[in-house]
């Protein structure tokens, strides 16, 4: 049991935890804000997993940009916010045990196919920006150009849906 | 480390994801469960791309693309939510009601 | 040119002219223009039969239709199917006549209406002449859709959901039997290797087996629909009911003739072990048939429901016959096949006069005392229940001695026969108290309409125009057949063998 | 009204007359007994296919020629008298059709070679006398007479059909005259009791014996000429014609001569006393005729072919003499009911002339032919007793009693209507209406027949022994009736306790009253079991796809969530399979 399996296990526990939170808050803005907690601890979870590009990619991009436009959207639709605010359907029984069994599954799964591996600490290769930079724009420079095309439709196509009248 | 440590994480968050989707009435719940869904997706391709120590680092580039597609998808995602709030005035994923029976407006019975 | 694809194709091309021009078209030149073409193609059949050499099936073409499934569009004529090809332009000729003074309800519809009937004659032609079983089935169903709108659009006036309830149980019922027939040809055609309807009866007894069996369950059950044999027989009384004149007509000479040509053409010829299996079973639902509609003709109220069960009955001999699988028993269906048309038709036209005059047929809204008001279509209606109830001389009766006479001989121990000893002796009673009841029925509503203090009633007209003109044909049509039935005999003789080739 | 009609109506049936006597005349002479070769000309018009084996094919010999001569003279008789009984009929032209049908339809079962032939003339016959009765529609008797006279006629001719089956099946052709050939040949098929029983029933539905005796009586309400010409000479008689005409078929088996014998015994002694009991004219001459056909069957039961045929055709003559006289006389008093009637001998003293030929006949007095031909029918009982005969020697024994029984209360009978009718102790209220002889279009014909009644008993055979029996009964019956007349009683109560039932006619007709109850409560049955039963299973299944269309629906119900939930756990379902596996 190294110090980065127990820091890695911690450090799950309160994505998990968090993740827990941000499902079952009944306001809106809890559960946003839990769940720039579990960013943070995946995070976390990637710089354990020497993925640092990877990590700060995800603490700027996913907490600062993506969170932040969530918040945005509640704030300019003044949706109530107050607490009952974020209500659950009549699924909700169907939907747990759906949700339950495939966590089970997927963990069985994952755990008959890699039960015992174990991650090799001194063969890992720390992925710092310069590998990824040459892994991207060398193996994957086409689906790089394509993701480039995505976000422009994404662009367009969230602009004309907010426009405002003369529909 | 083992392995199976990020893998039980990520099937965690995919299963709460999961949840939140089926659910949650709001949209932008259901928004958030997705983010998480994702999020776990690239949990485990990251934890896989260390495991196998890969030249290319497949696993961390795809997260790279998930992380921005993953923003592209909220920012439609909000601006759906926002039309159908404008237009319906709440954005409930169950506000429908059901069709009425096709069959109810009598006549053509058999 | 083919004179059989003439007459398949002139009133497919009739029935699109009509609709297209259908603005231009007054009623009456509509009717008589489907007068014209029935005639001309009665015309043509008869001169391609008379032109036809003895062997073989006349006129017969045979032209590739579908290369890859090997399916043929192959027509020919003998003598099984033309007196019932000719009886089905006569008819049609006549109930065209008949809208020339009785146009159906709707501005302008005669076109439309003698349109649906022109498709009707080609369906039904088709069926007749094809000697290949997957157009022997596109035929079949093409005659049901002109049937659904002439019932759903021109029915009953007064009950317009009972009227559509009426058509579309019709359709369902008949699709559904259609349907279980296409698997049974199906099966033929996966055992067989073939559809041709010669090459499947030269094939003969070899047919056998337990899927051989199925096939002709199913095409059985289908054609029974069709017939319609006693358990499967609901949708002809209400289609009846609500059907008008022209309809109720050509659903009972022309529709139920599908059926039987089928059970012959399609069943005995083709599947000649397993009919010889399901025999006793169509004969046994052929006689209770008889005698459950006889019946139920003694508690009717409404004249064309009981003349609808009165072709439950009459049919049931002719499946009485087929059953017997002796030479008489198919010269029997064939006959009887003919006459029921013939006679059927009389009493429908009748009941159509009725109706158009009293607009119900209901017997105790006629009143009584029919000789006195209206003579002319009393006498009439009198020679066709006559007739129908099988008196010797009229057309009427060879069809149901023949086949008594095939049960008979199959009771009597004669070789071949369809049916057991013992089976035929209960059988040949129960038609007979068949003959006895429909006797019963008949007199039953001559006495209650034609006989009796006349009540006058103010739509008190006789027959007029096309109706005695009508009345006269199908008259004399039922005396030719009474009195010289050597006349379809001497047709049909040659053409058993085609049929029981396998079955001897 | 109808002067026009009746003109060319008399006119046709004359010709038609004229062309049966050009036939049977030259036959006449063909006699050879029962047995022997066919001895007639057999012409063939069309020889139908070996299938359906149906020709028109004619074979006439001397029983043919008899019967043609029989039917066509009293047909024009009765035409001419019809001209002046209907004078005032407004379908007077439709009943002069019918009855020219109705003679052809006789002519062509006289003559017919072919079976089928005989069929076809055999129910057009049936259909005439269907029209016929109920000519007068709007009386309901005529009616109910109507129908019960064809359904009862046509369960016979349903008999006679299997009949046909049957000799076609045993003998190969449906030719008479190759089946008589066949017969006469030594190698005749043996074993034809099913075929002689068949035929037993055709008979006894068309000529009215014992199980199906009552559409006769019934028959009545009908014009009197056609019971004179339907009902007593011709088409009643069709059915002794008929075994006459198969006599070596059904003389081979006992069995069925025996049956003959019995039903013929059973129906001349309760035909004789329901003619005693009842109260209306013609119902007495329909019953009468019932058992005066009995007697021709015993007849031909016991062996004595002509004997049968004589009594035949002397029946036929005085019958209708006196169904014409019942008719002359109904004419008059506008009732056939024997209470209203007495003392027309002074009013009408032709028809009383004629009439009492006529009774005369039927009782069996001396000079008539009846008395000759009754004779015959009882000698030749009493000569099957001795000798070989195609019955046991008791059943003769038993046949020549009832015979004589029969005779007796025949005399009773016919004493009794003839008085009630003419002498009429005590003439009744009725006499003082202007009651006047019928016109001479009417008188003719009843003249003529009783000069046949008188002229033919010189054609007919003569046994002197028989002779004395039978007079000697008539003078008894005769005396025992004329004291209990002219003591004021009625000879029906000679019957004592037994009246009261034989007037109800034994309620034989509940039996088919029953069966009429019976098939009505069959016919809603079916109906009922069409609606419910069958009809329950198409209903059934339209419901059934509406209900499980309705449950589908709710798959569809337009909540994206749920569409989701049921994705993801088909998606993990799938997993699961293909992992677990």
């Amino acid at each position: 049991m190294t110090a980065v399996t127990v820091v890695f296990a911690a450090m799950g526990l309160v994505a998990l935890v968090s993740a827990f939170l941000v499902v079952t808050s009944d306001q809106i803005i809890h559960a946003a804000l839990w769940l720039v907690v579990t960013l943070g601890a995946v995070a976390g979870l990637y710089v354990l997993l020497a993925a640092e590009l990877v990590a700060w990619v995800q603490v700027l991009i996913y907490m600062g940009s993506v969170v932040v436009l969530l918040l945005f959207a509640l704030m300019l639709t003044r949706t109530p916010t107050g607490p009952g605010s974020a209500t659950v359907t009549r699924n909700q029984p169907l939907a747990t045990v759906v949700a339950g069994a495939t966590t089970v599954a997927l963990g069985a799964v994952m755990w008959a196919g890699f039960g015992g591996e174990v991650i090799d600490e001194d063969e890992v290769r720390v992925g710092t920006a310069a590998r990824l930079g040459d892994a991207i724009f060398r193996t994957w420079v086409l689906p790089f150009e394509v993701l480039s095309v995505v976000l422009l439709a994404a662009l367009v196509g969230a602009i004309v849906l907010t426009r405002r009248g003369e529909r | 480390m083992p392995l199976m440590l990020p893998l039980v994480v990520s099937c965690g968050l995919f299963g709460l994801g999961l949840y939140a989707v089926l659910a949650r009435r709001h949209a932008v719940m259901v928004l958030l469960g997705i983010e998480l869904m994702l999020n776990a997706a690239s949990l485990n391709l990251v934890a896989f791309d260390t495991w196998w120590a890969d030249t290319v680092h497949t696993g961390q580039s795809l997260t790279l693309f998930v992380i921005a597609l993953a923003a592209a998808e909220i920012g439609l995602g909000l601006a759906i939510v926002l039309a159908l709030f404008r237009a319906v005035g709440n954005s409930d994923v169950d506000g429908q009601e059901p069709p009425t029976s096709l069959l109810a407006e009598g006549g053509d019975e058999l | 040119m083919n004179g059989l694809v003439v007459a398949l194709a002139l009133p497919a091309v009739a029935a699109l002219l009509l609709v297209v021009l259908r603005d231009m078209l007054t009623d009456r030149l509509a009717a008589w223009a489907g007068v014209g073409v029935s005639v001309v193609v009665a015309m043509l059949l008869l001169v391609t039969w008379v032109g036809g050499d003895g062997d073989g099936y006349v006129a017969e073409v045979d032209l590739v239709w579908v290369r890859s499934l090997d399916l043929h569009l192959h027509l020919g004529m003998d003598g099984i199917s033309f007196p019932l090809l000719l009886m089905t332009a006569l008819v049609t000729a006549l109930v065209c006549w008949a809208l020339v003074d009785d146009p159906p309800r709707g501005d302008n519809a005669t076109p439309g209406l003698v349109g649906l009937l022109m498709v009707v004659l080609t369906a039904s032609i088709g069926v007749f002449a094809a000697l290949d079983l997957v157009l022997f089935f596109v035929f079949f169903e093409l005659a049901l859709i002109p049937m659904w709108f002439v019932i759903a659009r021109w029915g009953d006036p007064h009950d317009p959901v009972g009227r559509r309830t009426a058509a579309t149980r019709f359709l369902l019922y008949t699709v559904v039997g259609s349907a279980l027939m296409l698997v049974g040809f199906v099966t033929v055609w996966a055992l067989a290797g073939t559809v041709q309807i010669p090459e499947l009866a030269a094939l003969g007894a070899q047919l056998d087996g337990g899927w051989a069996l199925f096939a002709a369950c199913m095409i059985a059950l289908g054609l029974a629909v069709k017939t319609p044999v006693w358990p499967l027989h609901l949708w002809l009384p209400d289609a009846h009911a609500k059907a008008p004149t022209v309809g109720s007509v050509l659903l009972a000479a022309v529709f139920l003739k599908l059926g039987t040509y089928g059970l012959l053409r399609v069943f005995v010829a083709v599947l000649p072990g397993p009919a010889r299996d399901l025999a006793p079973w169509l004969g046994l639902l052929g006689v209770v048939g008889i005698v459950v509609a006889s019946l139920a003709c003694l508690r009717q109220a409404d004249l064309k429901r009981l003349i609808a069960y009165s072709s439950v009955g009459h049919m049931g001999f002719v499946v009485l016959g087929i059953a017997t699988l002796t030479e008489i028993g198919i010269a029997a269906a064939v006959f009887a096949s003919v006459a029921h048309g013939v006679v059927t038709a009389l009493l429908f036209f009748n009941a159509g006069s009725l109706k158009r005059r009293f607009g119900t047929a209901e017997i105790s809204v006629l009143g009584r005392g029919m000789y006195a008001r209206m003579p002319a279509l009393a006498v009439v209606l009198a020679f066709a229940s006559v007739a129908s109830l099988g008196l010797p001389g009229l057309a009427g009766f060879w069809g149901e001695m023949m086949a008594l006479r095939g049960t008979y001989e199959a009771a009597a121990g004669a070789d071949g026969a369809g049916l057991g000893e013992a089976l035929a002796a209960v059988l040949l009673v129960g038609a007979l108290l068949g003959v006895l009841l429909t006797s019963a029925y008949f007199l039953r509503v001559l006495r209650r309409t034609l006989q009796g203090v006349p009540t006058p009633h103010d739509a008190d007209t006789d027959l007029a125009g096309s109706e005695r003109g009508i009345a006269i044909v199908l008259v004399v049509a039922v005396l030719v057949l009474g009195l010289v039935p050597g006349l379809v005999m001497g047709v049909v003789e040659p053409s058993i063998p085609a049929i029981l080739g396998g079955a001897r | 009204m109808n002067r026009r009609y009746s003109a060319s109506a008399v006119g046709i049936t004359a010709v038609m007359a004229v062309c049966a006597a050009v036939v049977a005349f030259p036959r006449l002479g063909d006699d050879t007994g029962p047995y022997g070769l066919p001895a007639g000309r057999t012409t063939t018009l069309v020889d139908g296919g070996d299938l359906l084996g149906v020709s028109v094919t004619f074979y006439v010999d001397h029983l043919s020629a008899v019967m043609l001569l029989l039917a066509a003279t009293v047909g024009l008789l009765v035409q001419v008298y019809s001209v002046a009984y209907l004078a005032g009929d407004a379908r007077y032209r439709s009943y002069t059709t019918i009855i020219q049908l109705f003679l052809v339809a006789m002519a062509t079962v006289v003559v017919a070679d072919n079976l089928w032939l005989l069929v076809v003339g055999w129910e057009v016959m049936g259909l005439c006398s269907y029209l016929l009765i109920s000519h007068h529609w709007e009386l309901a008797p005529a009616r109910a007479g109507a129908v019960k006279a064809f359904l009862l006629t046509r369960i016979g001719d349903l008999g006679l059909l299997v009949a046909v089956f049957a000799i076609g099946q045993t003998f190969g052709t449906y030719e008479i005259s190759e089946v008589l050939t066949a017969m006469a040949s030594p190698d005749a098929p043996e074993g034809l009791t099913a075929i002689g029983l068949l035929l037993v029933v055709a008979v006894i539905g068309k000529s009215a014996q014992f199980p199906l005796h009552t559409w006769l009586a019934d028959a009545m309400p009908g014009p009197t000429p056609i019971s004179a010409l339907i009902h007593a000479a011709t088409m009643v008689a069709a059915g002794v014609f008929l075994v006459a005409r198969l006599y070596p078929v059904l003389a081979e088996s006992a069995v069925t001569m025996t049956v003959l014998a019995v039903v013929a015994c059973v129906t001349m002694l309760l035909a004789a006393l329901l003619a005693l009991t009842s109260g209306d004219l013609k119902r007495v001459l329909a019953w009468s005729t019932v058992s005066q056909l009995a007697y021709m069957f015993a007849a031909l039961s016991v062996g004595g072919y002509d004997a049968g045929i004589d009594h035949l055709l002397s029946h036929g003559a005085f019958k209708a003499l006196l169904f014409l006289v019942a008719g002359s006389v109904a004419h008059a008093i506008g009732s056939t009911a024997l209470r209203d009637m007495g003392g027309l001998r002074v009013a009408m003293p032709l028809t009383f002339l004629t009439g009492t030929i006529g009774f005369a006949a039927l009782a069996g007095v001396v000079p008539t032919v009846g008395f000759f031909s009754k004779d015959a029918v009882l000698e030749s009982a009493w000569h099957a007793i001795g000798h070989d005969a195609p019955v046991a020697p008791l059943v003769a024994v038993v046949v020549l009693v009832v015979g004589l029984v029969t005779a007796a209360v025949t005399v009773v009978y016919s004493f009794r209507a003839w008085s009630m009718t003419f002498v009429g102790h005590g003439a009744p209220a009725r006499a003082s209406v202007a009651v006047h002889e019928a016109p001479p279009l009417m008188v003719g014909p009843l003249v003529v027949l009783a000069a046949a009644t008188l002229l033919l008993s010189l054609a007919m055979p003569f046994d002197l022994l028989m002779g004395l029996v039978t007079t000697a009964i008539v003078v008894a019956a005769g005396w025992l009736a004329w004291r209990t007349m002219s003591a004021g009683r009625d000879p029906a109560s000679l019957l004592g306790p037994a009246q009261p039932a034989f007037t109800r006619e034994l309620d034989w007709d509940l039996g088919y009253a029953g069966a009429g109850v019976v098939a009505r409560r069959a016919g809603d049955l079916v109906t009922a079991t069409d609606r419910d039963v069958i009809g329950f299973y198409p209903r059934a299944a339209a419901a059934t796809s509406v209900w499980l269309s309705r449950v589908l629906a709710r798959a569809q119900s337009g909540n994206a969530q749920t569409y989701v939930t049921v994705l993801a756990a088909g998606a993990l379902l799938t997993t699961l399979l293909v992992v677990v596996r």
